[in-house]
């Protein structure tokens, strides 16, 4: 049960991965950027590795690149004509396709070689550490995590509202 | 109950203040936010500067003088926790955290019409990222705020979506960017030796390295925290976004980030894991490392001299003030790097100036860029003492407390830092650093000369001096920067007995 | 009011008074030039005031204990007395001078707040006992040297004044630098708490560089000529009265009463004296810019008390002493003569001047007697204090050094005699110009008279000179 | 003034009133003076003289009293005291009255001689003022009070050459600088006088110094002082040019008389009382050569003049020579010889500028060219030149003869080059008087005629003016016919040294009076040989003024180019234009190289941060290195 939870997990990351890649807006490439990072820790936290699955929530990652990608983004925007984009996005349309593809061989070699899913222990008494671990011994990472939201919910306004106004108002 | 008196206010100011802060400008309609919200804004920071003061007092009526606690309830005391911490040093980063946004708000109030709400928005999230960055006692939620303040930092840059905002905001990003992955590995690498990254237990590992089982890869766990921390406080030669990101900054930007944004992530930082003077409790990650403390003092030698030198060469106000922060970080480096009390005490006074003198400076290139509409001091018209008399002697008395002329208070935190250099046994680097200062006092008579202490001439007939929120931010810092100087002596009694000498 | 009280009130009231200038100016204009007088009149009369007790050998103090020795003092003894009294009477004369002399200018309200406040930083400097508040005295004095030099705003007067403070401030870091080094020596920098340590080499060379820095000798004195762009009065506040003798002053603090420095230093300042004496000596025959001209007289004056103070002989440094008082008489009066000139023929270039002594007749007769006193001419006092102080060189078993500055007195007498000449006589190129304003020729006038009459009862600034000395238990008794 | 005729008569033994009404007087009624309304001639005139006529009474009063020394505490500096000291004995006592008659002719010659000119009143003024200060170094009994009002005198030196032209002031400039390099030499002198008796500065007890080692630095500087003063070569050549433009009455008074009754004083007080100059040593070569040095030369320029006032001003010079000679031998019949000249001097010198200015005023000009025989309208003036003319030249019975043997009389005993060289000088001096004699006074009527209305014929000058003239004569008469009174009361003053020997009456040795004699006979026929020559008296010296050799000397010599002080001033000016290149050299470190240094440091760092993101990563990475390396090396 576990195991398949796990490799479910890996394979909806894989995909969420390659949607980061395939969307042509970029808030919803962030979305998925996001929901990528929260993957990763579900992962992380179903292997045991509570630590590093915290880290990986609280960094949010995705949040981060949300901003670095979107400021080059926003330059190369403006620069790139619209045919060259059009180019740009079939030359890798194949690309996700083939990522899944890769992704779901990896997982079914990993099955064949004997991945052991003994080792990995068992939630309920874990869990009680991790509660620990998030409620008490990083409380302060949890208001830091309300912080970056917001400061990536704002990042995301500041930067790219006005920018789809722009659009619209171009269109019109 | 005292003690969770001043948890509850500082909590609640600190951290929910600004939240609180974003939920009123976010929950009011729209066109009404837009009027008030850098007024909310400036309530949360008066609040959080009587805050600072009313812990002060609270910590001197109650002889304890540093406080940890938990964020929102207070759970049995788990070795290694991360909770909130808060001594001197903090409060006076702090209050300097709600001086400068004050001011900032105050800029923007003249200079940021149609973008003040999501400027006073990412104004508090910045606060909130600089004030849990100085509460905290644990690398990694150090980390964590030290990205929410560069996030919320660089996207004030781009602010204004002018092609060089985001030009400077890219560059910011990116050596940011650099700086948190040198970070994390480091982070990894300590977390590797120790499995907990609470600066006490990763002190107590540090000041005994031969214990370390991978004494090699401490050394690169300190190698990239180093790198890490020299980026975000712009120290030669990392310091290379810094000029950049300043001078394409709003002017209300620049006044944030000149001010404080870059002391409390990268500066901060540094006193806090150098220090282990201040208390017993929280112990300095790097106290007891002596070559650590010895690249911090090169490097901050090395940026005092060349922040000094380069800004004289520069044609930009802000530009050159920029060049001048990277020299004064220098100073508060160097003071830290010596570990002593005295140079510890110099360099949280020097931090605490270095806002006041430097955020007044901003200003005042804010007010010249809102009245005359450059910073260029070549193109400036001369002689504008005349015409904006505030603006000149504002400006002059932070020219002389950044470059140490006494009796201002840049003067006796500076003097502290190289008393405390010298003692530490490095007469050298003493004198080489007190000699900056007369590079320091070459580039602010260039700046006097060029824009204020001159002829006027008629060109400039129609300028006016700035009113309103600009000259208040001008009046406060020079009463602040003119107070903490002529009450030193009174300040260094009192540290006196606290027992601090 | 207790004894400490007074030494506060002199210090302070011209110090924060001259924060009130600017808002009294606003009210009127007679109100603020009379507050700046008083103020800098009460640093006079509380110096008096404290007088006896500094001769009685019972100086006043007062003491704030301030951690990491940065203790704050003030300590009236008798060399502090004497050089306050000086100081604030001729800042007194200079303020009285300026009534006239800046009435057509503007910025009047900051011309006298930094002259007064430059008042109350001296005051502080005279007095303080801690090494770091010296520092800070220093500093604001260079603060209002900086204003007022580039008081006139214009473009090379700004630079000037730069160039002024950049020397100053950068020879007052040097000389901090030296005081950390007496900080790691002894843990203080309360002079009062030091016994007489024997400061090493490079302690003096640092201090001796900011001492050179401030009282403008060789090789960092060039700014002292570039501020003659300076207003008149401030020039003369600047070079002559007040602010070179900074410098003299602190030589004399830390090198007759608080430090011993090695022996060789008797000999070495000396040397440097003399080369700074010749070589503006020189200068000054060659420039035709007669505040210049005098700015380098004063260069080459203030190497003379260098060399009385330096020479270790208890009749030099007495000379040294009183050649402090007496230059600042004649100096001050010989810059407050060449504002008047400059006043009134609006150039200051004496080839272009000629045949003024029948126009300024008493510009004339006050500028001969300020100009014969720095010659060192009896019945004049600066004979006195010249011949003191070439007999010091001499008793140091010098007596080429006392002839190299015998020949410095002699370029003093060509240089002052060629500007005195081309000024004051020759065919008559301003022939409708007025004399000053009777504040100007008043104060010039008592200068100048006070010259001669501090020549003739030339005992009394002596016995001051001689009880500072008896009281520094530099004389037997 | 009733009290002073009171204390004259009862010839009390204290007469400090007595000082300080010499002291005193002159300098209040001096500020009095000039003070005075302005148009108050009349009042300023009777002043000044009242203040003569007092001062020469007391001075009277003091050489008729006994000797005493008054003092009391002056100054107190250090361990360093100075008593103000003044003393009478018969030495200053003698300088005060010679000065103080001379003063009193003068000055009666003066309200006369400046009636009319503007400035009257500064220079009655000045006059008077130099008078107190002249009387206060005559009366010094301490080294320093005595440097006081020596050094004093430039002041009111300067002031009365300047007073004479305002326009050009040169002269005065000149005289102040010469002067003050004598007093500063001096100042030294004193110095090391002080130093060297063990801090004795009291004139009276201080025991005569032997000339060894640092010694005779302090003998000559303190002789170059008094020697400056009385104006022998070097610190000569202001003379000449104050000719030209101070008042009469001036030169008659200060380089006629006043300057070198001090001069000698202090010079024989040096060579006497504080050093002990010894007979044959080297110093006293030395001061035999400067002596002969300015007889020769200055005598020399003299012959060649051609204006009455500068001729007389060069023979000012050339008469001190005499007087050094004689103090240089350090021989007693030379110092008595000396002093003795120092006093003649002073009356016919005063007496022959007198009669100069007598003629400046009836004709307008002294230029001899333009004057003859003006015997025929001033007979006066004339009888009164020549009788100081003949005395000036050596000729019998008046004083200079008999002053001048006694001088040769000491040369030729140290040695018989000196004697000859001053021989020499004394024919060139009475060859020059010859000829300004002959060209002024006799000859035809001659006097420019320049504007009709201001300048009627010459007339005899007022009584006033030729009164003190005739006295000075007189005086030439009396104290050549009658030399033992003065040479008494100098022979009394030089005391022990004296004994056994007594100068007065004829000359000792009548061979040294017939060479004299040959020399002076010598000159007329050289002043006929020239008359005839050219015809014309003012150029009967000219067959030597343009001798083959001679003449490009002259040449020179009149361009100034012989001149020590323009030796001075080009020196001094050379050097000053090094120091201001080495002053703007410096200033040039300041106000250039460390500017550019900075800006083009500056300009590279800031070259530095050129906006590329990957430069700047490369910094990073050079930064870690560095701190790698760092943390490495001090692990």
């Amino acid at each position: 049960m576990q195991t398949f939870f796990i490799l479910l997990c890996l394979a909806l990351m894989i995909c969420s991965a390659a949607a980061v890649m395939m969307f042509r807006s970029l808030i919803k490439a962030t979305v998925c950027l996001a929901i990528t990072s929260v993957l990763i820790s579900i992962v992380l936290f179903l292997l045991g590795a509570y630590w590093a699955a915290l880290f990986e929530l609280s960094v949010c990652a995705g949040l981060i690149t949300v901003v670095f990608i979107s400021t080059i983004s926003f330059f190369s925007k403006e620069r790139r004509s619209e045919e060259q984009e059009r180019d740009h996005h079939s030359r890798f349309r194949l690309l996700p396709y083939l990522m899944v593809v890769c992704g779901l061989a990896l997982l079914a070699l990993l099955v064949l070689s004997g991945f052991s899913m003994q080792s990995i222990p068992a939630l309920p008494p874990a869990f009680a550490e991790f509660k620990q671990i998030l409620w008490s011994n990083r409380q302060v990472d949890i208001l830091a995590q309300i912080a970056l939201i917001l400061a990536g919910s704002f990042a995301v306004i500041v930067l790219f509202k006005e920018i789809n106004t722009n659009d619209e108002n171009k269109g019109a | 109950m005292p003690q969770n008196l001043i948890s509850a206010t500082a909590t609640a100011v600190f951290i929910v203040g600004p939240l609180l802060a974003i939920l009123i400008n976010n929950l009011l309609p729209r066109t009404l936010a837009q009027k008030i919200c850098l007024k909310v804004g400036i309530a949360a920071t008066l609040l959080q500067i009587a805050a600072v003061c009313s812990c002060v007092w609270l910590f001197f009526a109650n002889s304890s003088y540093h406080i940890s606690f938990s964020v929102f309830w207070n759970m049995s005391a788990q070795p290694g926790a991360a909770r909130f911490y808060v001594d001197f040093l903090s409060l006076t980063v702090m209050l300097a955290i709600g001086l400068v946004s004050l001011v900032s708000l105050l800029t923007a109030n003249e200079s940021i019409k149609d973008k003040a709400l999501n400027f006073s928005n990412l104004l508090m999230i910045c606060m909130i990222g600089m004030n849990g960055l100085v509460m905290v006692n644990d690398l990694f939620s150090l980390y964590i705020f030290l990205e929410i303040t560069g996030i919320a930092a660089f996207v004030l840059i781009a602010l204004l979506r002018e092609e060089r905002g985001l030009e400077g905001a890219f560059k910011y990003l990116a050596m940011s960017a650099i700086a948190s992955v040198f970070l994390l590995a480091s982070l990894a690498l300590i977390f590797m030796e120790t499995g907990d990254l609470h600066f006490a237990n990763v002190a107590a590992l540090l000041s005994s390295p031969a214990q370390a089982s991978q004494p090699l890869l401490l050394m690169i766990a300190s190698l990239f925290f180093i790198t890490a921390f020299s980026i975000k406080a712009a120290m030669v030669p990392f310091h290379g976004w810094l000029p950049d990101a300043y001078q394409s900054a709003p002017a209300a930007v620049s006044v944030l980030l000149g001010g404080i944004v870059t002391k409390a992530a990268g500066v901060y930082a540094i006193i806090r894991v150098l220090s282990g003077a201040f208390s017993g409790v929280l112990a300095g990650v790097f106290s007891h490392v002596q070559n650590v403390h010895v690249v911090f003092a090169i490097l901050g030698l090395v940026s005092i001299l060349y922040g000094a030198i380069a800004a004289i060469g520069q044609r930009d106000m802000k530009r050159m003030l920029a060049y001048s922060s990277i020299s004064q970080m220098g100073y508060i480096v160097l003071g830290a790097a010596t570990g002593s009390v005295i140079g510890l005490v110099g360099a949280a006074l020097h931090f605490f100036n270095h806002a006041t003198f430097k955020g007044t400076l901003f200003v005042n290139a804010a007010a010249l860029e809102k009245q005359t509409g450059s910073t260029d001091l070549e193109v400036l018209p001369c002689g504008l003492q005349a015409r904006m008399p505030l603006t000149a002697i504002s400006s002059m008395l932070a020219f002389f407390s950044t470059a140490g002329i006494p009796p201002l208070a840049g003067f006796w935190s500076k003097f502290l830092i190289i008393l405390a250099v010298w003692q530490s046994g490095s007469p050298l680097m003493a004198g080489l650093a007190l000699l900056a200062s007369i590079i320091t006092a070459a580039y602010f008579l260039r700046i006097q000369r060029k824009v204020f202490f001159g002829q006027p001439d008629d060109s400039s007939n129609e300028i006016t001096e700035v009113k309103g929120s600009l000259a208040l931010a001008e009046w406060l810092l020079s009463i602040i920067t003119v107070g903490c100087g002529l009450l030193f002596p009174a300040l260094l009694l009192l540290m006196q007995s606290k027992g601090l000498f | 009011m207790g004894g400490p009280g007074i030494i506060l009130v002199c210090v302070f009231t011209p110090l924060l008074g001259a924060f009130l200038l600017p808002f009294l100016g606003r009210i009127s204009t007679v109100l603020r030039n009379m507050a700046a007088l008083v103020f800098v009149l009460v640093s006079f009369v509380t110096s008096a005031i404290l007088l006896p007790s500094a001769l009685a050998n019972n100086p006043v103090l007062f003491h704030w204990s301030l951690p990491l020795g940065f203790s704050f003092g003030f300590l009236a003894d008798g060399l502090a007395v004497f050089m306050a009294m000086i100081s604030s009477f001729v800042a007194a004369i200079i303020v009285f001078y300026s009534f006239g002399y800046m009435l057509n200018y503007k910025h009047k309200n900051e011309y006298y707040l930094m002259v007064t406040l430059f008042i109350g930083a001296m005051m502080g400097l005279v007095y303080s006992t801690n090494l770091l508040f010296i520092y800070v005295f220093w500093e604001i004095s260079a603060i209002c040297c900086w204003r007022l030099i580039g008081f006139f705003r214009e473009k090379m007067m700004v630079l000037r004044a730069d160039k002024a403070f950049l020397v100053t401030v950068g020879g007052a870091l040097v000389m901090l630098i030296g005081f950390m080094g007496i900080y790691s020596q002894t843990g203080t920098f309360d002079l009062l708490e030091m016994n007489h340590p024997l400061l090493p080499n490079w302690v003096m060379i640092t201090i001796l560089f900011g001492i050179l820095s401030k009282s403008a000798t060789l090789p960092l004195h060039t700014w002292l000529p570039d501020a003659g762009v300076a207003p008149s009065p401030v020039t003369s506040l600047l070079h002559a009265a007040v602010l070179v003798k900074i410098g003299v002053y602190i030589y004399a603090r830390f090198f007759l009463v608080n430090f011993s420095v090695p022996e060789v230093w008797h000999t070495v300042v000396p040397i440097i004296a003399a080369v700074s004496a010749l070589v503006s000596a020189g200068a000054a025959i060659v420039e035709n810019d007669i505040k210049r001209i005098i700015a380098y007289s004063t260069v080459s004056q203030l190497a003379f008390i260098f060399l009385g103070l330096s020479c270790g002989v208890v009749q030099g440094i007495a000379g040294g002493l009183l050649y402090i008082f007496m230059h600042s008489l004649a100096k001050g009066g010989l810059f407050l003569t060449a504002g008047i000139i400059e006043h009134s023929t609006h150039t200051k270039d004496i080839r272009q001047m000629g045949g003024l002594v029948r126009t300024l007749p008493a510009t004339a007769i006050a500028f001969a007697c300020c100009a014969f006193s720095v010659m060192g001419i009896p019945p004049f006092g600066g004979f006195f204090s010249k011949y003191m102080v070439i007999n010091g060189a001499l008793l140091l078993g010098n007596p080429w050094l006392a002839g190299v500055f015998l020949l410095g007195a002699l370029m003093t007498v060509i240089y002052l005699a060629r500007v005195f000449v081309r000024v004051f006589f020759g065919p008559t190129t301003h022939p409708h110009i007025q004399e000053g304003t009777w504040e100007m020729v008043g104060s010039v006038t008592m200068l100048a008279a006070l010259s001669l009459l501090f020549g003739i009862f030339i005992n009394l600034p002596a016995s001051f000179v001689t009880v500072i000395l008896q009281n520094l238990g530099m004389l037997g008794r | 003034m009733l009290n002073i005729l009171s204390q004259l008569i009862a010839g009390g033994n204290n007469h400090t009133n007595l000082i300080y009404i010499m002291l005193a007087l002159p300098a209040i009624l001096g500020l009095v003076v000039i003070l005075l309304p302005v148009k108050g001639y009349g009042g300023r005139s009777v002043a000044f003289i009242g203040a003569l006529v007092i001062n020469a009474l007391a001075a009277l009063g003091l050489l008729l009293g006994e000797n005493f020394s008054m003092r009391f505490p002056w100054v107190h500096l250090g361990d360093f005291s100075i008593q103000f000291s003044l003393r009478v004995y018969n030495f200053s006592a003698f300088i005060l009255i010679a000065i103080a008659a001379i003063a009193l002719l003068i000055g009666i010659y003066t309200v006369v001689f400046m009636r009319g000119k503007s400035h009257y009143g500064s220079f009655y003024c000045f006059f008077l003022l130099n008078l107190a200060l002249a009387n206060g170094a005559a009366l010094a009994n301490n080294l320093i009070v005595l440097l006081f009002f020596w050094a004093g005198l430039l002041v009111t030196l300067f002031a009365m050459i300047a007073i004479g032209n305002r326009n050009n002031v040169s002269a005065a400039v000149k005289a102040l600088i010469i002067s003050a390099v004598a007093d500063l030499l001096l100042i030294l002198g004193i110095a090391i006088t002080v130093w060297q008796s063990g801090g004795k500065m009291m004139m009276d007890e201080i025991m005569p110094l032997p000339l060894t080692g640092l010694n005779n630095v302090g003998f000559v500087l303190m002789m170059l002082g008094a020697l400056g003063k009385a104006g022998a070569i070097p610190f000569h050549s202001w003379i000449p040019d104050a000719a030209k433009d101070a008042p009469l009455p001036f030169m008659a008074m200060m380089p006629g008389a006043l300057e070198k009754l001090l001069g000698i004083y202090l010079a024989v007080r040096v060579a006497r009382d504080f050093y002990a100059l010894e007979p044959g040593s080297g110093m006293s070569m030395f001061i035999m050569i400067i002596g002969v040095v300015t007889i020769i030369l200055a005598v020399g320029m003299a012959m060649i003049q051609k204006d009455m006032k500068r001729l007389l001003s060069f023979h000012a010079i050339s008469q001190v020579g005499y007087m050094v000679l004689g103090i240089g031998t350090a021989l007693p019949v030379g110092i008595v010889g000396a002093l003795f000249h120092m006093l003649n001097n002073a009356i016919y010198k005063s007496a022959l500028f007198l009669s100069a200015g007598a003629v400046e005023r009836s004709c307008g000009t002294t230029d001899l060219k333009q004057i003859s025989g003006l015997r025929r309208v001033m007979p006066i003036t004339a009888i009164g030149f020549t009788i100081a003319a003949l005395s000036i030249s050596g000729v019998p019975p008046f004083n200079g003869f008999f002053s001048k043997e006694l001088i040769f009389d000491a040369a030729l005993e140290s040695g018989l080059v000196f004697y000859i060289l001053a021989l020499l000088g004394a024919f060139m001096t009475a060859a020059s008087f010859l000829k300004l004699g002959h060209a002024a006074f006799f000859g035809p009527l001659k006097w420019p005629h320049i504007e009709e209305s201001n300048n009627p014929n010459p007339r005899e000058t007022p009584a006033a003016m030729y009164v003190p003239l005739l006295i000075l004569a007189a005086f030439c008469l009396v104290f050549g016919l009658g030399n033992v009174i003065p040479l008494a009361g100098i022979q009394s003053i030089l005391g022990d040294f004296m004994a056994g020997h007594d100068y007065s009456g004829w000359p000792h040795s009548m061979s040294l009076v017939l060479i004299s004699l040959a020399v002076l006979i010598f000159a007329v026929l050289n002043h006929l040989f020239g008359k005839l020559r050219t015809g014309q008296a003012v150029k009967a010296l000219d067959h030597i003024h343009y001798a083959p050799g001679l003449h490009q000397v002259y040449n020179v010599a009149e361009k100034g180019y012989l001149d020590p002080y323009e030796w001075l001033m080009f020196a001094i000016k050379a050097y000053a234009k090094l120091c201001f290149a080495i002053d703007r050299a410096i200033d040039w470190i300041y106000n250039v190289l460390l500017v550019k240094l900075i800006s083009v440091l500056s300009k590279g760092l800031a070259h530095l941060n050129n906006g590329h993101s990957t430069r700047y990563m490369a910094w990073v990475f050079v930064g870690m290195l560095f701190v790698l390396l760092a943390l490495i090396l001090y692990l």
